[in-house]
């Protein structure tokens, strides 16, 4: 009764060897509008360049040298420097198909205590500064530490955190700025990034110069290195990063803790911007970052985009608001305007994604 | 019952202003011996988070309510609900509207604030007012009461027809040549002077609505070498502005007394759990004057001034 | 015996709330050899791989690996021990590459100040090592190895998987029901590929439904049920039917073939 | 070389008849805990329900009569009504697995049109409620289409459609908020849901009873209707929903239109609270729904919990805003307890879920 | 012959983006027969019963049942028309209980004024049908009607599926790879099913790998190559190796046996 499993299964298996060896291959002609689809789906961040070199263009020559100028162009850059730098953090964390609400807190929490610690405790300023990245890492691994260890929805986590970091910033400064004038005699190491450097008529302050290093250099490492990757994988399908042997809790760690560090350094250049430490500033940050993340193209729910892709949409934000402004319409019709701005980005990402490779 | 309850009730709790004047009722309660319950806004133009405030004060057994109203229009009928129920209310720092919907009002005229630096400004620009280029930052695009009051105030003072004194930004006097929004802080105050200088860079006169805003301004102006050009004026009164004053930031501000404004607010309670009485307005006006004061270094003829030593005697926070 | 042994678990149990997935189930791994693992429908087979492959850790028991007790406390650890599984459920990021995937977790770095300082990640190497390992096993056609997984068929993925475990595993590989999926042409090239392993001296755990396969390629099974092992068999001594009717508790084995 | 498939088959799977009957069961005792835990897993919106309880006890022990008064414990009721409202609509929202960032901009628009259809367009009020339902149902049917046909992610749409709506409001309006005492004069109507019925010292607004009998419709219509189970369905899994015959798109359009519908009578209901027309309200209400949602133990992936969870949630919610102010602190210290709320919610209702039925 | 068609299709095409899913296939469903169809992974057969069941529009070609042009433009519009299918995936929503699984789309309304006015459901009556369904299959003893799926194992939800289909398919029962993921006793129980259906008179289209499966039940087998029908073949008159051979190209069928 014994039959080898071998012999009876070659009765139909045999014939494989001579089986078709053709790559079964389906490509057809492609019209003009699919190849468009297909050059920008393997260039995602191309979407919102050429969005925002639109918008420039079409500003500038509604506008003039008023819009049309060095000095004009570099103002962007100096008003989408905070937003750029908190949505390079918000850029990692949707990456690894999380959210970040808690971003704007985390920011004026730690501005605040470098400039208590400089100001008001008098430690020197390097120290203090030392202690507001160690509260922005606090508050990135209590974030972390709930999503990646207790497993709690993102969303629900930073909406938490976001009171409860908002409130110990209120409650820490008693409501008390921090005026410009007393930074500057006492610790202008606070202000250093609202320095700036003149090029012609261009502008750039430090932390200008200090958003585009700091993405630039993110891209590197998300291109580039072995944690890059792991972040792209655990926001694709953490499950299967995990098995193919990624650390998905530490890696999703590290990108909290990371983001928390990197809005406490926005913490810092919103210092250099202002001039003054306020405990007020920085409370519509997290929905900013948000549209600039989702404008650049990088998708919610994790795992695809470039964050290149962010800094273009925090500039088509600027370049709108500076826009408008100047065109001279309600602050209103630009609020609307970037709803729809953030509908349409999608859509069109949505349309692209449906050329499938 | 035992201890009489004061309730005070502020537009948000995160400007200094409102914060000083907590501080200013929860001092005079200690010192009477009242139980005070604060509440605040979310946000300034949060009318329903204080329409819970007062509910909550109601049931709380107050004798009184103290309020800076967000929508001065919307929350007169929970204010009446609240008189209804016997508690004195008292509009501090903006006034109802109609004002009698309160027991009392101790305030700033926000007008009249608005309406002393815009007549400095005038003053001071001499001749040359003629030819000013004024930007106007104001707080939001909800443009809650104070927000008009003052803007209009300034206008007003500064010369310009309002058009309709209730509408920001619906003048047609070409020496106002931006209006732009600053949500009342130092963020908001430097992108919007940006914004501005961008639209016009001749701008030679800066309204904003308060201090905060006014040195997010003035680090825009730094940033382009103009801060010695120009005229910022603003409204508050707060010691960081009258510093600011002081170290040249802001020509003039008017200064308000809002430790004053609670702590008589908190008097006129305790008299009022005592014995009934209320809180009698300032002659010729509908409520309480807790008084304005333009606070400046550079006094100009025809509008009373007080100097940057006596600003920062009587400042708050 | 013991020194024949690469891979053993002792009592291992895994509780998952009210189910106990394992119920003191041992195992046992020897060189060289292709054990296949049959049971029903969730008798805890998958579990059991997991448990040895550190995708779960189980709440009792022991692993020894070449003789030494060992404790996985991620599949990345099993991993560095030389234990590579394919899993039912593939685990490939859609995303990235064929070659991301191969080394994901254990990426090459360049040499010199770029790799130590920037970490920078030598793709040109993976490339290459990832299409040598993929033409190496003759498994496939692929033409490019920079091709996100996602726009790989079926079959093409389940061979990326099993290239990849077969490439890196270096003790063990365990495959999870590796054909549940694939079509006749598909099945038959990773039964060749299960061969090919074993005549490298690689010993492979396979679980699978499919008897005739089993009994193709097994040269012990271990049949699973209700959690536990029941008994090992030898296919050559026994018939898919006794293989089936053990499983399915329709026959209860004669004495415990442990060995 | 025909061979009959039957026969060989049979030779290994013929034993199949004697295989054994059994249904493998893996029942163990149950300790303590885990029988608490399968209670509440059953019941889910036992667990806000019990939190709710303790608190009332909590803070009636501390204050008193302040507190434990029919007066103020039906207060508690009126202070949520809104929010439990919106919260309905979050919450249908929400069970299918979507979000909704732009009701309180719906809410707020809906009751605008509607005091200016009454006074200043001058209509009959019941034709200026009817016309912003109408609104409401609109802009639900915006949300609606662009997440069930243009397949956009509801985070992104109800973000931009938050903007629209709100920069429509304010432009609307001219921010002018419409006196109570000339709603009362010429519309009373809108004043509608402001009437209360006094029972002892329990103040019920029709506000409020229209809220408890809202929530309580809606949670007939989710357990006991067809439409009710596919909302279930959808939020579980859509793609499998209308794999088994349920017509997705349409469900999710008529939750987004329902929802938007509940917005607008919580515009009606609105007014009836604050008298007056105030396009200021309702700027944190997107917030304010999504925490009692997930104080009430509804799962923002879909599919799971219930609506009078979400009415717990609120409710909790309430009791500590009140509570808290009643006993004196700092209302940072209620933002902060809440967010510390946020996560203990979730965390336990994590907890519970890993109880496997 | 076409009065002995039940349902069949000329021409059909989907493209996905760059891939063509479906190229022109034709389809042919006879009453009261189990047509099998078979191919490589990625042949288009999930996309042919996909576009028969409403589940994809196809770009072109048109589908005739019993007779008459359908246009089907979702899964419930076929369901409706009585063609009803297990999907490779499933298709069942975890957290439902069976019951509500069982009745979705065509749920059982109360009667009176609670039906018609308050849409109630009747819910006592669905459990019950549910209940009798299951039994009348013979296929599982589940305890519970109102447990959610979730907690049932991967073979008895495949029962609820198959359970499903059964009981309300009237004209066509679709099964797409029904035994895939199950253990052998499994696998048997789907395929009595199968034989119990085709004795009520209902045809069954059967997708499936496994070609001793395949062979057992199957009346005509459709084979599936690069997006097409590439024949019909009768399996009494082919073997295994035959069938084997045509779907992978091996060989290249002789005529073209369409009816
Ligand atoms: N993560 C989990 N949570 C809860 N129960 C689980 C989990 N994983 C497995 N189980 C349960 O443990 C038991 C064993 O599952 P396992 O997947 O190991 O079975 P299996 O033998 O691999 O079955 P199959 O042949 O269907 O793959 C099943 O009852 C299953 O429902
Ligand atoms: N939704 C989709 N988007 C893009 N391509 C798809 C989609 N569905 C199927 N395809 C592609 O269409 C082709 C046919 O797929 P289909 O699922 O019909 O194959 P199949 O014969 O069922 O294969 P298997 O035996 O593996 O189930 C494949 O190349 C597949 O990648
Ligand atoms: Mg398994
Ligand atoms: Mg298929």
């Amino acid at each position: 009764m014994s039959t080898s499993g071998a012999s009876r299964s070659d009765d139909y298996e045999s014939v494989l060897s001579g089986s078709s060896k053709d790559v079964a291959s389906f490509e057809r002609k492609r019209s003009w509008l699919e190849n468009v689809q297909h050059l920008l789906h393997s260039h995602p961040s191309l979407v919102p360049l050429i969005v925002l070199a639109a918008s420039i263009i079409i500003f500038g020559l509604y506008l003039g040298s008023r819009f049309m100028s060095a000095f004009a162009l570099t103002l962007i850059l100096q008003q989408v420097a905070i937003v750029g730098i908190v949505g390079a953090a918000q850029s990692l964390v949707i990456l690894i198909a999380g959210i970040e609400l808690s971003v704007g807190a985390i920011m004026v929490l730690s501005s605040v205590v470098m400039g208590q610690m400089a100001m008001n405790v008098g430690l020197p300023a390097p120290v203090a500064i030392l202690i507001g990245f160690g509260v922005g890492a606090l508050c990135g691994t209590i974030n972390g530490f709930l999503v990646a260890w207790v497993k709690l929805p993102p969303f629900i986590v930073t909406l938490g955190t976001w009171q409860i970091f908002l409130a110990t910033n209120f409650l820490y400064s008693a409501n008390e700025t921090i005026r410009s004038q007393a930074i500057e005699q006492e610790a202008p190491l606070l202000q250093f990034f609202g320095e700036s450097i003149h090029l012609g008529g261009a502008v750039l302050t430090f932390g200008v110069i200090a958003m585009v290093l700091l993405v630039l250099g993110l891209a590197y490492a998300l291109n580039n290195t072995a944690w890059g990757r792991h972040v792209y994988a655990v926001g694709d399908d953490a499950d299967a990063a995990e098995l193919s042997g990624v650390q998905v809790k530490r890696t999703i760690l590290s990108v909290y803790i990371l983001a928390g560090v990197i809005c406490a350094f926005a913490g810092w250049v919103l210092i250099g911007r202002l001039g003054s430490v306020s405990p007020t500033s920085g409370q519509f940050t997290n929905i900013e970052s948000i549209t600039a993340v989702v404008i650049g193209g990088i998708s919610l729910f994790g795992g695809r985009g470039s964050i290149l892709g962010m800094l273009f949409g925090a500039l088509i934000v600027g370049v709108f608001n500076l826009g408008l402004r100047i065109v001279g319409t309600d602050p209103q019709w630009t609020y609307m305007l970037i709803g729809f701005l953030i509908i349409g980005a999608v859509a069109v990402d949505q349309w692209i994604r449906r050329a499938s490779a | 019952q035992d201890k009489t309850t004061a309730c005070l009730v502020t537009k948000t709790d995160t400007n200094p202003f409102f914060v000083k004047m907590k501080e200013g009722a929860q001092q005079k309660a200690e010192e009477l011996g009242i139980e005070l319950q604060s509440y605040a806004g979310r946000i300034d133009g949060d009318n329903q988070s204080q329409v819970q405030a007062i509910e909550s004060c109601i049931a709380a057994g107050a004798s009184g309510i103290l309020i800076t109203p967000s929508d001065t229009k919307a929350i007169v009928d929970s204010v009446q609900k609240a008189r209804d129920a016997g508690l004195l209310v008292i509009a501090l720092d903006t006034p109802l509207d109609p004002v009698d919907a309160a027991d009392a009002t101790f305030a700033t005229d926000n007008f009249v604030a608005g309406q002393l630096i815009g007549q400095w400004a005038k003053a001071k620009l001499g001749d040359e007012a003629e030819n000013a280029k004024i930007a106007m930052l104001d707080l939001s695009e909800a443009q809650p009461t104070v927000d008009v009051l003052r803007d209009q105030g300034f206008l007003s003072g500064f010369g310009i027809d309002t058009v309709n004194e209730n509408v920001i930004g619906d003048e047609e006097d070409s020496r106002v040549v931006c209006n732009d929004v600053t949500d009342g802080n130092e963020e908001g105050g430097r992108r919007a002077m940006e914004n501005c200088l961008q639209k016009d860079p001749g701008i030679n006169v800066v309204y904003t609505i308060n201090e905060p805003a006014a040195a997010g301004a003035y680090e825009a102006l730094k940033s382009v070498g103009k801060e010695s050009d120009v005229l910022i004026v603003s409204v508050d009164g707060g010691c960081p502005g009258v510093k600011n004053i002081e170290d040249g930031v802001i020509g003039a501000t008017s200064q308000q007394y809002p430790l004053l404004m609670a702590s008589k607010g908190i008097e006129a309670i305790a008299a009022y759990a005592k014995d009934g009485t209320k809180p009698e307005t300032t002659e010729g006006k509908n409520f309480t004057d807790t008084g304005v004061n333009l606070v400046t270094n550079e006094p100009v003829d025809g509008v009373e001034s007080i100097d940057v030593s006596e600003g920062t005697d009587r400042c708050w926070g | 015996m013991s020194d024949n042994v690469i891979l053993s678990a002792r009592n291992l149990v895994k509780r998952y709330g009210r189910v106990i997935a394992m119920d003191n189930t041992n195992f046992e791994l020897r060189r060289g050899e292709v054990l296949a693992v049959i049971g029903d429908n969730g008798a805890g087979k998958s579990t059991l791989i997991k448990a040895l492959s550190g995708a779960v850790t189980p709440d009792e028991g022991e692993i020894v690996l070449d003789g030494k007790p060992v404790h996985f406390s991620s599949p990345q650890d099993a991993r560095d021990h030389g234990i590579e599984t394919v899993y039912q459920n593939l685990a490939l990021s859609p995303a990235l590459s064929i070659a991301d995937n191969m080394f994901m977790g254990r990426e090459i770095r360049k040499g010199g100040v770029m790799g130590t300082l920037f970490r920078a990640l030598d793709k040109k190497k993976m490339e290459q090592v990832a299409r040598e390992k993929l033409n190496d096993l003759g498994l496939m056609t692929i033409q490019n190895i920079n091709q996100a997984v996602e726009t790989l068929s079926g079959g093409q993925r389940q061979g990326v998987a099993v290239a990849r475990a077969a490439a890196f595993g270096s003790k063990v590989i365990i495959l999870d029901e590796p054909t549940a999926a694939l079509g006749v042409k598909e099945s038959r090239k990773v039964l060749e590929l299960i061969q090919d392993v074993r005549a490298r001296g690689v010993p492979i755990v396979l679980i699978s439904h499919n008897m005739p396969h089993v009994f193709e390629v097994a040269d012990r099974i271990h049949v699973h049920r209700l959690g536990k092992r029941l008994c090992v068999i030898d296919p050559k001594q026994h018939s898919m039917s006794d293989a089936v009717a053990y499983m399915t508790g329709a026959k209860v084995p004669e004495e415990t073939m442990a060995a």
